[in-house]
């Protein structure tokens, strides 16, 4: 291969990473970005997700049940953690961080359970490989990085352009004024962990096909979330879209020019001094850690 | 020496998004004097202590403090020249006791400094009784006046004090008034209230702002200052 | 704020630790060491969450710079187990500046991720780079070179890591008894509850920040070198981002109160998941539930530290 | 009001009620499972069991290793108290997780020794526990077998206390299947391997070999622990090799897919260890693409690749069926190619005790122990050793065996080839019977 068709397979490759990264990403925006909850389960809930896949799967159920039944699951898992547990404290940065990583052991090892311990697959419901001139590609790869991209930029206009954003944004940054405006905080909280969880349950979902199905899959997917969002700037939908996108398209091209571990140690260098370059952070003092 | 300025502000504008603040504002204040600013809401007053004190940055204009441009200087090196600020909302370090509070303004090192002020400053504050009590069960007026006696023990050549008298009860605005009237002239102060009545009472001189600019400077009970404070607060009445 | 002798109350922890060695059966010995070595880490964590309200998610870096520090010192340097200590000590040092750097530039979850990327780029570099650190495997320290080898002709290997441990736990929890009531440790607290306030003041927040973060350093460097020393292993599997979630869950289990606390919450969480580890089957999910049954009764247990005499650390 | 409140609080209840009784039933789940599968230990009055301590990967990502080397373990154990036990005592296996964790590892070492009193330890098989758990066995003074095919044990990284008698270490099969590679499937070669000690290994054991037989290793690839996607690392692979080399750990489905997608059908010869697949089902979809690619399998996965008496016990007892996979789940494979050491390691500590004449942890019998071990030189075939007959090196501490090369036919590994076991030797320094014992 030239290195033309590998600088195209790499582009290609890592906007397809991207775009998964992206709307992974997404669902932590709402949560921590916006609502300022670390909520730590959010890997485990795209795990479920892809879990959830698996086991229709195995039901001999089409691939469309899944996309239509992981989200629902995942965003009811959301919901519950929070009615059941994290509303009780309200949302005390410290109690939820326990809470939640106590809940990311449990529902690491209940997939233990069911999955087993060995790695898990579906088959993709549909897979043209597509030949470019010189190298090939995954259709359904293509395809899903499509999907998880059109659906970000989707959540991105829902929630700036409706009246949801700017009530998320409200419950969080002052409850007290939010609730003298007769808004119901409680009820937003929980949409916003309703569509949060969906979209973790709906990634996991859309990806089962192109990543294999494992009970640890889930912590991986929690810290790159957590990086894109705050690359992207906490609480900016779009710059999460946008660095999912540019973290994907980094680990791609730095994978063809050094040796792979060291590719990876770059670009968390890049990533770490675009965070110190842009000093970000320093105005704001909502968040107390 | 009563006659040149200690800080002067020239020509200073500051906007946030598209709302001009700040425009072309310039002040002088001397060393030693009450200066009392007045003007209503969104006038610019709090932008002004802002760029005075360094926590704002201005788009245009300068700070002169002493003869030297500090535009560029941080809070801290501001707070070294000896430029004090108290809140709008009172800060404080509310983990701390009183004792604690006024001790760390004493001095900036870590070595403790010299404390010999601090039970005076207390006395006088009315806080001497409560001197081993954490700062976060002080009531809002004591905060305030906690607030203010840590200002007055990092010795300062300048105060600016936003809003001193929001929260406080009658009895406590009186106490406030009797301590700035026993600093005159020991150091300056920029008096930034909206109680026209207690601003007027204690400044020798008061400026009227208005939509970001100053609109009449001069003696406190002088005639300028009376109409332009009177059209200020119709306007936006 | 002068330190008072009653600061030190907290050291009736290692008193009781030290009357209870002769009482103990020799697997709750070993385990008490462990936890002992691991609790100094704990403090060192504290020191950052707890004094200055800084929320790292990059202390292992800390801990394996110690780790590494004393191990790869006695490896290539010299078999002096104290000198290999000193090592651990001061490169976790120079780390922490870095971390310490960071923290004086970003704030907020901004730092949490920027602390995370950097330990992250440590624990990577630590695995390319495996022809000197051994990469994921670790690399085995001479027992002979080590500090329990050198304590070998006057006791045996278990007591020694249990004084060793000890000695090292009381000087940790004395000096940041000592230090949250000193000076210092005031600006700490100030800078926690209002870093502008106290910059206002005068006060250089960054190097406060950069002050703490080396006594974190010091102690987490400290838990690193002893894990080497005393235990004769070093490896990339202590870099990774569970061991630098780990602290935070201890120092939060812990509660706010610097002193104890950090001692506490580590051994509260290793001891029920020692106890768990009893268990046949699905120890994990145990400990998971502990934790979610944890962040209840936090911020419920005042009256532990009061009973200890420990008068404030974190005001809730 | 009070209606609803009382409903909305009942809905409340109700909620955490159903909570609690879901993750109560996820715990009975386990700890049912756990008592099903935990080995009854044989009590005879009178006869003290021998307690054997397993160091057991439960969770983490040795799991899938660890659930069948459990499962082997309790077979061995089982069989072996079937038939008289260890000298006529029963044996207990205490069985403790060490989440796959270094730290963790050297915990359960300390409580196997400390707290059950453990005559033996049973030990882990990724090599950071191992190389964290050697030392603290040595000095604890009980033997520690690994079976985990790293170099620590052969290349003198542990003590005179650890042992690797029941599998061949990763350069004995590298240098066994290294020969046939280049003279079979070509020698311009390019190796994928997890960038930690195991594929480091496997690294040097073959740029080593081709020294020897004259072949080129022309691109070598390591991959970062932790990776999700792949094809931006088969950008370096060269397009004029003949071998491709591949051995993976972690994403292994998503590797083997990415793989197939990018070289497509104009691909080199593709030679993996079973590891990339290991307690994998070649059903899995997207493997499809291994069909006519070549594996090294440590133990043949199907039935028909080794087909003795004593493999066909060994398969019945732990319950394997003739495709290597769980008799009563079909989608659950086995780590076949590794967990046979389970067994023959037990049966090893079953015959040094016997030999031996070792009854309890103490200074004299652990000498006893150690040096009958030692002296050790060959295992022969049979129920005890039914992956084949093994060279046992006494100064190394490892045993060497004999390998097996298969080919992916029909979506069935198929084996072709049988190394033997002088392939497996090599040359090294190390002597652990210098050290001394106490």
């Amino acid at each position: 291969m030239t290195s033309l068709e590998n600088l195209g397979l790499a582009l290609l490759d890592g906007l397809v990473t991207g775009s998964v990264m992206a709307l992974v990403a997404l669902g932590l925006t709402i949560v921590f970005g916006i609502m300022n909850i670390a909520n730590l389960t959010h890997g485990e809930l795209y795990m479920l997700g892809a879990m959830t896949s698996w086991l229709l799967f195995q039901a001999a159920l089409p691939f469309a049940s899944a996309l239509l039944l992981a989200p629902l699951l995942t965003a009811a898992v959301a919901v519950a953690i929070n009615v059941l547990i994290l509303q009780r404290f309200g949302h005390e940065p410290g109690q939820t961080i326990l809470a939640t990583f106590g809940l990311l052991l449990i529902l690491q090892q209940t997939a233990l359970g069911i999955l087993g311990p060995a790695p898990r697959s579906v088959p993709a419901p549909l897979n043209p490989i597509l030949e470019f001139s010189g190298f090939s590609y995954s259709g359904f790869n293509l395809l899903a990085g499509l999907a998880c991209l059109l659906l970000a930029l989707l959540v991105w206009v829902l929630v700036e352009r409706s009246r949801l954003g700017l009530l998320l944004r409200a419950a969080q940054e002052n409850r007290l004024m939010a609730e003298s405006l007769a808004i119901d905080t409680g009820r937003v909280i929980l949409i916003g962990f309703a569509l949060s969880g969906g979209l973790a349950g709906l990634a996991g979902a859309l990806t089962s096909p192109i990543r294999q199905i494992h009970f640890l899959m889930g912590l991986d997917a929690l810290v790159v979330s957590f990086v894109v969002v705050v690359l992207g700037g906490v609480g900016r939908i779009g710059g999460t879209i946008a660095a999912g996108l540019a973290l994907g398209l980094l680990e791609s091209l730095t994978a063809l020019l050094l040796a792979p571990t060291l590719a990876r140690v770059l670009t968390l260098a890049l990533a770490l001094s675009y965070i110190i370059a842009r000093r970000l952070g320093v105005a704001r003092g909502v968040w107390r850690y | 020496m009563k006659n040149r300025p200690l800080l002067s502000a020239r020509r200073v504008s500051k906007s946030f998004g598209g709302v001009q603040a700040l425009v072309d504002a310039s002040i002088e204040i001397m060393e030693g004097e009450i200066l009392g600013v007045i003007g209503p809401n969104g006038a610019g007053k709090s932008t002004l202590a802002g760029v005075i004190v360094g926590s704002l940055r201005p788009d245009r204009g300068q700070i002169i403090f002493r003869d030297s441009d500090i535009t560029k200087y941080s809070r801290r090196r501001r707070a070294e020249l000896g430029i004090a600020h108290t809140h709008q909302i009172p800060r404080v370090f509310p983990s701390l006791t009183v004792r604690e509070n006024m001790s760390l303004a004493c001095s900036r090192g870590l070595g403790g400094g010299t404390e010999d002020g601090l039970h005076e400053t207390a006395e006088r504050l009315g806080l001497g009784g409560l001197l081993s009590l954490k700062a976060s069960q002080l009531s809002h007026g004591q905060m305030r006046l906690l607030e203010i006696g840590m200002a007055l023990l990092s010795s300062p050549r300048l105060l600016v004090m936003d809003e001193p008298t929001q929260g406080l009860a009658g009895g406590e605005v009186a106490s406030l008034s009797s301590i700035l009237r026993g600093l005159a002239g020991k150091l300056a102060v920029v008096l930034i209230d909206h109680r026209v009545d207690f601003v007027v009472s204690l400044s020798e001189r008061v400026a009227v702002m208005n939509l970001g600019r100053f609109v009449a400077v001069g003696a406190a009970r002088g005639r300028d200052v009376g109409l332009a404070i009177e059209e200020a607060y119709l306007r936006w009445a | 704020m002068r330190p008072r002798l009653s600061n030190l109350a907290p050291l009736v922890i290692p008193l009781l630790l030290a009357a209870a060695y002769p009482l103990l059966p020799e697997y709750p010995k070993a385990l008490a060491a462990r936890i002992m070595t691991l609790s100094i880490y704990s403090y060192g964590y504290a020191v950052c969450f707890h004094m200055i309200g800084v929320m790292s998610l990059g202390h292992a870096a800390l801990f394996a710079a110690g780790m590494y520090g004393a191990g790869l010192y006695t490896i290539h340097v010299s078999p002096d187990p104290l000198m290999a200590l000193a090592a651990g000590i001061a490169s976790a040092v120079s780390l922490s500046l870095l971390l310490g750097g960071l923290a004086a530039r970003v704030r907020g979850p901004y730092l949490m991720i920027a602390t995370l990327l950097a330990s992250q780029t440590i624990y990577l570099a630590a695995l390319h780079f495996n022809e000197v650190t051994g990469g994921e495997q670790g690399l085995v320290l001479e027992r002979e070179a080590t500090l329990v080898g050198v304590f070998r002709p006057l006791m045996a290997e278990a007591d020694a890591r249990y004084f060793i441990s000890l000695l090292t736990l009381s000087a940790a929890v004395a000096g940041v008894s000592l230090l949250s009531a000193s000076r210092l440790g005031k600006l700490f607290l100030a800078l926690r509850d209002d870093e502008e306030k106290l910059e206002s003041l005068g006060y250089n927040t960054s190097l406060l920040k950069l002050t703490a973060f080396s006594v974190s350093g010091v102690l987490s460097g400290a838990s690193g070198a002893l894990q080497a020393l005393l235990y004769s292993y070093v490896g990339a599997g202590y870099v990774g981002i569970f061991n630098s979630v780990e602290p935070v869950l201890w120092t939060l289990v812990g509660g706010p109160y610097v002193q104890v606390g950090p001692f506490l919450g580590c051994l509260l969480v290793n001891v029920l998941g020692d106890l768990a580890r009893g268990l046949p089957r699905g120890h994990v999910l145990v400990v998971g539930v502990g934790l979610v049954a944890f962040s209840f009764a936090t911020g419920r247990l005042g009256w532990v530290y009061r009973l200890l005499g420990v008068s404030r650390g974190r005001e809730e | 009001m009070n209606r609803r409140y009382a409903l909305s609080s009942l809905l409340k209840t109700g909620i955490v009620a159903g909570a609690a009784a879901g993750l109560g039933g996820v715990a009975g789940y386990f700890s049912s499972r756990l008592v099903a599968e935990r080995s009854p230990p044989v009590k005879e009055a009178g006869v003290k069991p021998i307690r054997i301590g397993f160091q057991v990967h439960r969770t983490g990502i040795g799991a899938p290793y660890g659930f069948w080397y459990e499962r082997v373990a309790n077979a061995a154990v089982s069989y072996i108290n079937r038939t008289g036990g260890i000298a006529g005592r029963p044996v207990e296996l205490i069985a403790e997780d060490d989440e796959t964790s270094p730290a963790k590892g050297a915990q359960v070492v300390e409580r196997l020794v400390l707290a059950h009193n453990v005559d033996f330890i049973l030990g882990a098989l990724f090599s950071d526990v191992v190389l964290a758990s050697g030392p603290r066995a040595g000095e604890l003074k009980r033997p520690y077998f690994a079976v985990s095919e790293g170099t620590h044990v052969p290349f003198g990284l542990l003590n005179r206390w650890c042992f690797q008698p029941g599998i061949t270490d990763v350069p004995g099969q590298v240098t066994a299947v290294a020969k046939w590679i280049f003279e079979n499937l070509g020698r311009r070669v390019a190796m994928i391997f997890p960038d930690y000690a195991f594929g480091h290994d496997h690294r040097d054991a073959l740029t080593r070999a081709a020294e020897r037989y004259g072949a080129r290793i022309v691109e070598k690839i390591p991959i970062p622990p932790g990776e999700t996607s792949f094809t931006k690392y088969f950008t370096r692979i060269p397009r004029d090799i003949d071998v491709l080399y591949h051995v993976m750990v972690g994403d292994v489905l998503t590797f083997v897919r990415e793989l197939g997608v990018f070289l497509g059908r104009d691909r080199p010869e593709l030679f993996g260890f079973i590891d990339s697949i290991e307690a994998v089902p070649l059903s899995a979809p997207g493997l499809e693409y291994l069909e006519g690619t070549y594996f090294w399998e440590g133990f043949p996965r199907y039935a028909d690749g080794y087909d003795t008496p004593y493999s066909r016990f060994y398969r019945e007892s732990v319950g394997v069926d003739e495709n290597g996979a769980d008799k009563s789940d079909p989608s659950r494979v086995s780590a076949y190619s590794h967990m046979f050491g389970v067994w023959e390691t037990l049966f090893v500590i079953k015959e040094v005790v016997e030999q031996s004449g070792y009854s309890e942890p103490r200074r004299e019998d652990y000498e006893l122990f150690v040096n009958s071990l030692e002296e050790m030189d060959w295992f022969n075939e049979g129920l005890w050793h039914p992956q084949g007959d093994k060279l046992f090196n006494g100064r190394l501490h490892q045993s060497f065996g004999h390998q097996f090369i298969s080919t992916v036919r029909n979506g069935r590994l198929v084996v072709i080839h049988r190394t033997k076991i002088e392939d497996s030797l090599y040359e090294h320094a190390n002597d652990y019977t210098k050290q001394p014992l106490f």
